[in-house]
């Protein structure tokens, strides 16, 4: 990204927030912001920084995480998925390989493959994915335990749709 | 009517399909790679199924994924646009096998089509004109004398096991015919282990013209007129003009009759569109048929005003034809230019990358065909072309004029274009007389390009200058 | 042809001109005010001229100016546009004594048609129907009823002096003749020193419905069908469609057949409407004639192929028509929505500020006449309309689907306009029925303001629920 | 994109927020911005920037010369109004009330009105401009010295062309 365009979102995000100041550092971009108003400026300081002015935070968002000085912009490019929770950081998406529709168990009467919190060995079977009328099982690439089943049975998946949460073992 | 499609395409096209499916209460589905989530088409469409990874062969040519994406949206019928599926005969089958109607021809008539020897013979006993040969090896240099003495000097002599140019002789005379063959003979023999060759005319100074087509599923088949679609670089089409100007009524008439009667010895069914090359003699002879909608086909629709993405919507619904071949009228005059992401000063190289800003032009007679949009990413996986612009005019003359403007105003920064070029080709004098070649690219390009160079160079050298005047000024 | 043509105005309609001037060879300038200085027809003339301040008084109106600059650029002549000095005489007046071609009528037909007592004594004179009426002043109740009876009840009694409604009454029947009139006399009285009133006939359910004419300097007048434009709010015309949905042929003829006698009576030269009111009878009276090209003239050239603009232009040049009425056929249906920088939500408050982001629709059948840009800064000194949306169609069925895609197309940012309630029209069942009136706006529009506000109130606080969603499954 | 453009967006993000301060550091960019208002600055640092700007943010100009921070590429792109010099700052322009053709002297024979160097009492004529046939004089607004005839006599000039550059005496 351009630095433009990383001031820009950094800009709209501190907008956004009710952050009192913010600094970051990031390859191409070096910024200090500031909301003044009737907010008091901090005095007497040697190194001004308007910064360590600690983060309250109703609608957080990646800057808001900043907490300490500088976004890392790991999660650069699209920050579209809200960064995850400390839990969930584990879980693995289990992915459709191709476009069908997602069945749950073997047949309508039976027993769902899996379920969640179950733990599944390597090359069980998770799911059938229709296509072409052919049914095409989806195994387990690793042990695993099944943290949360994505889809409905009978549901239509696209290609790399997410499937399964899963937690590796 | 329609209820629902399936669009097996991406870009432009894709956009194309999608409108004329909204303006006409269609609803849609598009099928994208990963690549392409982001694009208009996927925004437009009313539902979109992700296939595979940005590469077309795990994606926009995965067969399967797209026929399912199909059942399990509940669409009645699949428009592959042009490029990708378009012209795959199995693809066609797999629809047809599925219950899933193929906007196009017939499996079997894509298939006769494609197989260029079967195509040629086809055509040839339909009655249309295919250009002259041997058909078929010749056994003696005698043989081929006979025969070349039959269809006319100059003939190529070409190694039946051949390609790029090597086993192949040019004849100009009786005379010369005998050295040439054996000399392609022996060429033949030593590059591909196989000295068998054959006689075909050779077209001096060709020009591409092609005939559109629509056919109904009754056996009702009218032609739109015809395109001038010589200015190519590298067999790729870069600016089309419908009509083709300075043309007899008397070759138009006969061009149109053998494009109809290609059709119709095919069963010929949707859109489609028959390809000749023209002597400078006016002499024409069938070279291929594009058995779907093509890029060009805005020209066309300029100029007879008739809406061939609505008509072959409306075929594939199983209507009869409501045009006939009386209300076409050919009305003034149509030019398509590509707009491509290439750097015209390098090779032509593909330049994907962000389009910071664009600006398309409006008004009376011009017509954009574009997926772009301010920020909009040209992906390095797909076809360079970023825009179509098209114009018509009362003349020739007036489109020329309206292009120039239309080009001039438009504004596409953050990938270089193949703009500046098209202006070019809008001023130069060979396009301007209209009676240009398919030679036309590899001969006037050149020039052009060393002046769009020079152009950039001496820009650039002005700005510095300028900067520095003020810099100094201050 | 001319050679060169200097625009007297600004904004779309300036572009259009501009644009048709380089689509044939025709140079340009434009005069432009301070506030347009960053305008897209001033970097797309040939030549610019500032001419004054953003006050429209001490720029635009600025005869001496304009003209000036037309001379000192060696113009031959002036496209007025709309609006502005398009209808003034006495500027006509002035081109005309300076040696200079006004693109228009001359001033004595501008004149004629601007003095609304005088033209419709020409009309009727030429067998035009007008309203119909006592033709001036009536002198006692009794006299008022029988004129009244004469033309048919319902009618209107109104001040000679008033204005805004007062001293206005409408009569039903001859029993209620009397006592309206004395009531409109005494209320005239009161308001205006003057109790003086005249009698005209009261088109019930008024349809606006008007006429494109062209006529050259040698007498040959043509029409080019008419447009419905009865969707105005406060006398602004939002959206207008040609043809008119549901007309008999015979009232065609009749209406076209009216508005060539009109331009015929006033010796008019170059593109003129005509315009009527009709009542739910389908009869239709005279309003006035419009000397000028029109806003919404794109939908005329849609649906009959002839470019107004360009013909203006040839006309001035001195150029017999070439055209005749029998080579216009009105093909498919063509409608325009006028996007204007007004936010529809708070009374259509002009709202200028900066485009943020532009994206404008395109394809087959959709034209774009527009002068913003990304960045583009609307003046508060100006009209408010931003941009025109064109589309046609085989049907008015399609065409109304084909805009309904255009404007979802269509993304302007930065300032607030009228592209939902354009949409909002097109889902209206009175508009889809197609026999709307003038009514239209204040009946049907309050509703779709309230949905619009629900819609973005609702929105806005779907987006505020989903944002804090959010932060809770965070 | 060049360093005054991006200069530029900085200071209209700025002027539409309601930020106190911004410093900004990226490649071609070192800019430091403080909004006047009333808000008393924190005084007594030593590593300042921000503080001592005391343009207010309104005006474009103003913020733009604002000396001490960064914007060291005010010649780039396309600066329309370059920033005067220190001895253009005492030249006022004197420019044309209409459209008209320049006449800098009454007949063509005759000497010009006026001379650059030359002392001009209020009143006196300094130029004809021509419009419809008409002669407009175009008079002294004050006591001025000629610096600089912007124009060739002949010229056609356009609304608030400047016509002369002067001197108030």
């Amino acid at each position: 990204m351009e630095s433009m365009d990383m001031f820009k979102e950094v800009l709209s995000d501190f907008n956004h927030s009710d952050l009192v100041s913010l600094q970051v550092e990031m390859p191409g971009l070096k910024l200090s912001l500031t909301r003044g108003s009737a907010a008091p400026q901090p005095t007497g300081t040697a190194s001004v920084d308007p910064a360590n002015v600690s983060a309250p935070a109703a609608d957080t968002k990646a800057v808001a995480s900043a907490g300490a000085a500088a976004v890392s912009a790991q999660n650069s490019g699209e920050v579209k998925a809200p960064a995850k929770t400390e839990n969930e950081e584990h879980y693995e998406p289990i992915q459709c390989p191709l476009v069908g529709v997602f069945y749950s168990a073997a047949s309508p009467d039976a027993e769902p493959f899996v379920k969640e919190g179950q733990k599944v060995k390597e090359g069980d079977v998770l799911c059938i994915i229709e296509a072409m009328k052919a049914m095409n099982e989806l195994k387990a690439p690793y042990d695993l335990i099944v943290r949360k089943v994505c889809m409905e049975n009978g549901d239509m998946a696209e290609f790399h749709q997410v499937l399964f949460e899963v937690e590796k073992c | 009517m329609l209820n629902k499609v399936l669009i097996a395409n991406r870009g432009e096209i894709a956009l194309r399909v999608i409108r004329e499916c909204m303006d006409n209460g269609i609803q849609t589905v598009i099928v994208y790679s990963e690549a392409d989530r982001d694009s208009l088409p996927v925004m437009m469409a009313d539902q979109s199924v992700c296939i595979g990874p940005a590469s077309p062969r795990e994606s926009y040519l995965q067969m399967d994924r797209i026929i399912t994406a199909a059942q399990l949206t509940g669409c009645e019928a699949i428009h592959p646009g042009f490029g990708f599926l378009s012209e795959n005969p199995k693809f066609a089958a797999m629809c047809e096998e599925n219950g899933l109607k193929f906007i196009g021809p017939s499996s079997s008539a894509i298939a006769d089509m494609g197989d260029k020897a079967k195509a040629k013979e086809m055509m040839k006993a339909a009655g249309v004109p295919v250009v002259p040969g041997s058909d078929g090896p010749v056994s003696s240099a005698e043989e081929g004398k006979k025969i070349a003495e039959e269809i006319g000097f100059p003939v190529l002599i070409k190694a039946s096991a051949g390609g790029g140019g090597r086993g192949m002789r040019r004849a100009d005379s009786a005379d010369e015919f005998i050295d040439a063959f054996q000399s392609a003979s022996m060429e033949a023999e030593s590059a591909f282990g196989d000295g068998t060759v054959y006689v075909e005319k050779l077209v001096v100074n060709p020009r591409h013209i092609e005939v559109q087509i629509l056919a109904d599923q009754f056996g009702n088949v009218i032609h739109l007129g015809e395109r001038n679609c010589s200015i190519q670089r590298r067999n790729q089409k870069m600016l089309e003009e419908a009509p083709c100007f300075g043309l007899d009524d008397s070759v138009r008439a006969d061009l149109y009759d053998a494009a109809v009667k290609a059709a119709k010895a095919c069963h010929y069914e949707s859109a489609g569109t028959v390809e000749f090359v023209m002597g400078s003699d006016n002499r024409f002879y069938f070279i291929e048929m594009n058995t779907r909608v093509q890029v060009e086909h805005p020209v066309t629709e300029m100029v007879t005003g008739v809406n061939i993405v609505y008509q072959q919507l409306r075929i594939a619904a199983g209507a009869p034809l409501n045009i006939e071949q009386k209300d076409i009228k050919i009305q003034g005059h149509a030019i398509e230019c590509r707009i491509c992401a290439e750097d015209a000063t390098n090779d032509f190289s593909p330049a994907p990358g962000k389009v910071d800003f664009v600006h398309f032009p409006g008004g009376n007679g011009v017509r954009v065909e574009s997926i772009i949009y301010n920020g909009a990413v040209i992906s390095p996986w797909y076809d360079s072309m970023v825009a179509k612009i098209i114009v018509q005019g009362n003349t020739r003359v007036q489109a020329v004029r309206r292009m120039r403007r239309a080009l001039a105003e438009t504004v596409i920064r953050g990938i270089p274009t193949t703009l500046d070029i098209q202006q070019a080709i809008l001023y130069n004098m060979q396009f301007l007389r209209g009676s240009y070649t398919t030679g036309f690219a590899e001969k006037e390009l050149p020039a052009m390009i060393r002046i769009l160079k020079a152009g950039t160079i001496a820009g650039e050298e002005k700005r510095k200058a300028d900067v520095q005047e003020e810099s100094t000024e201050d």
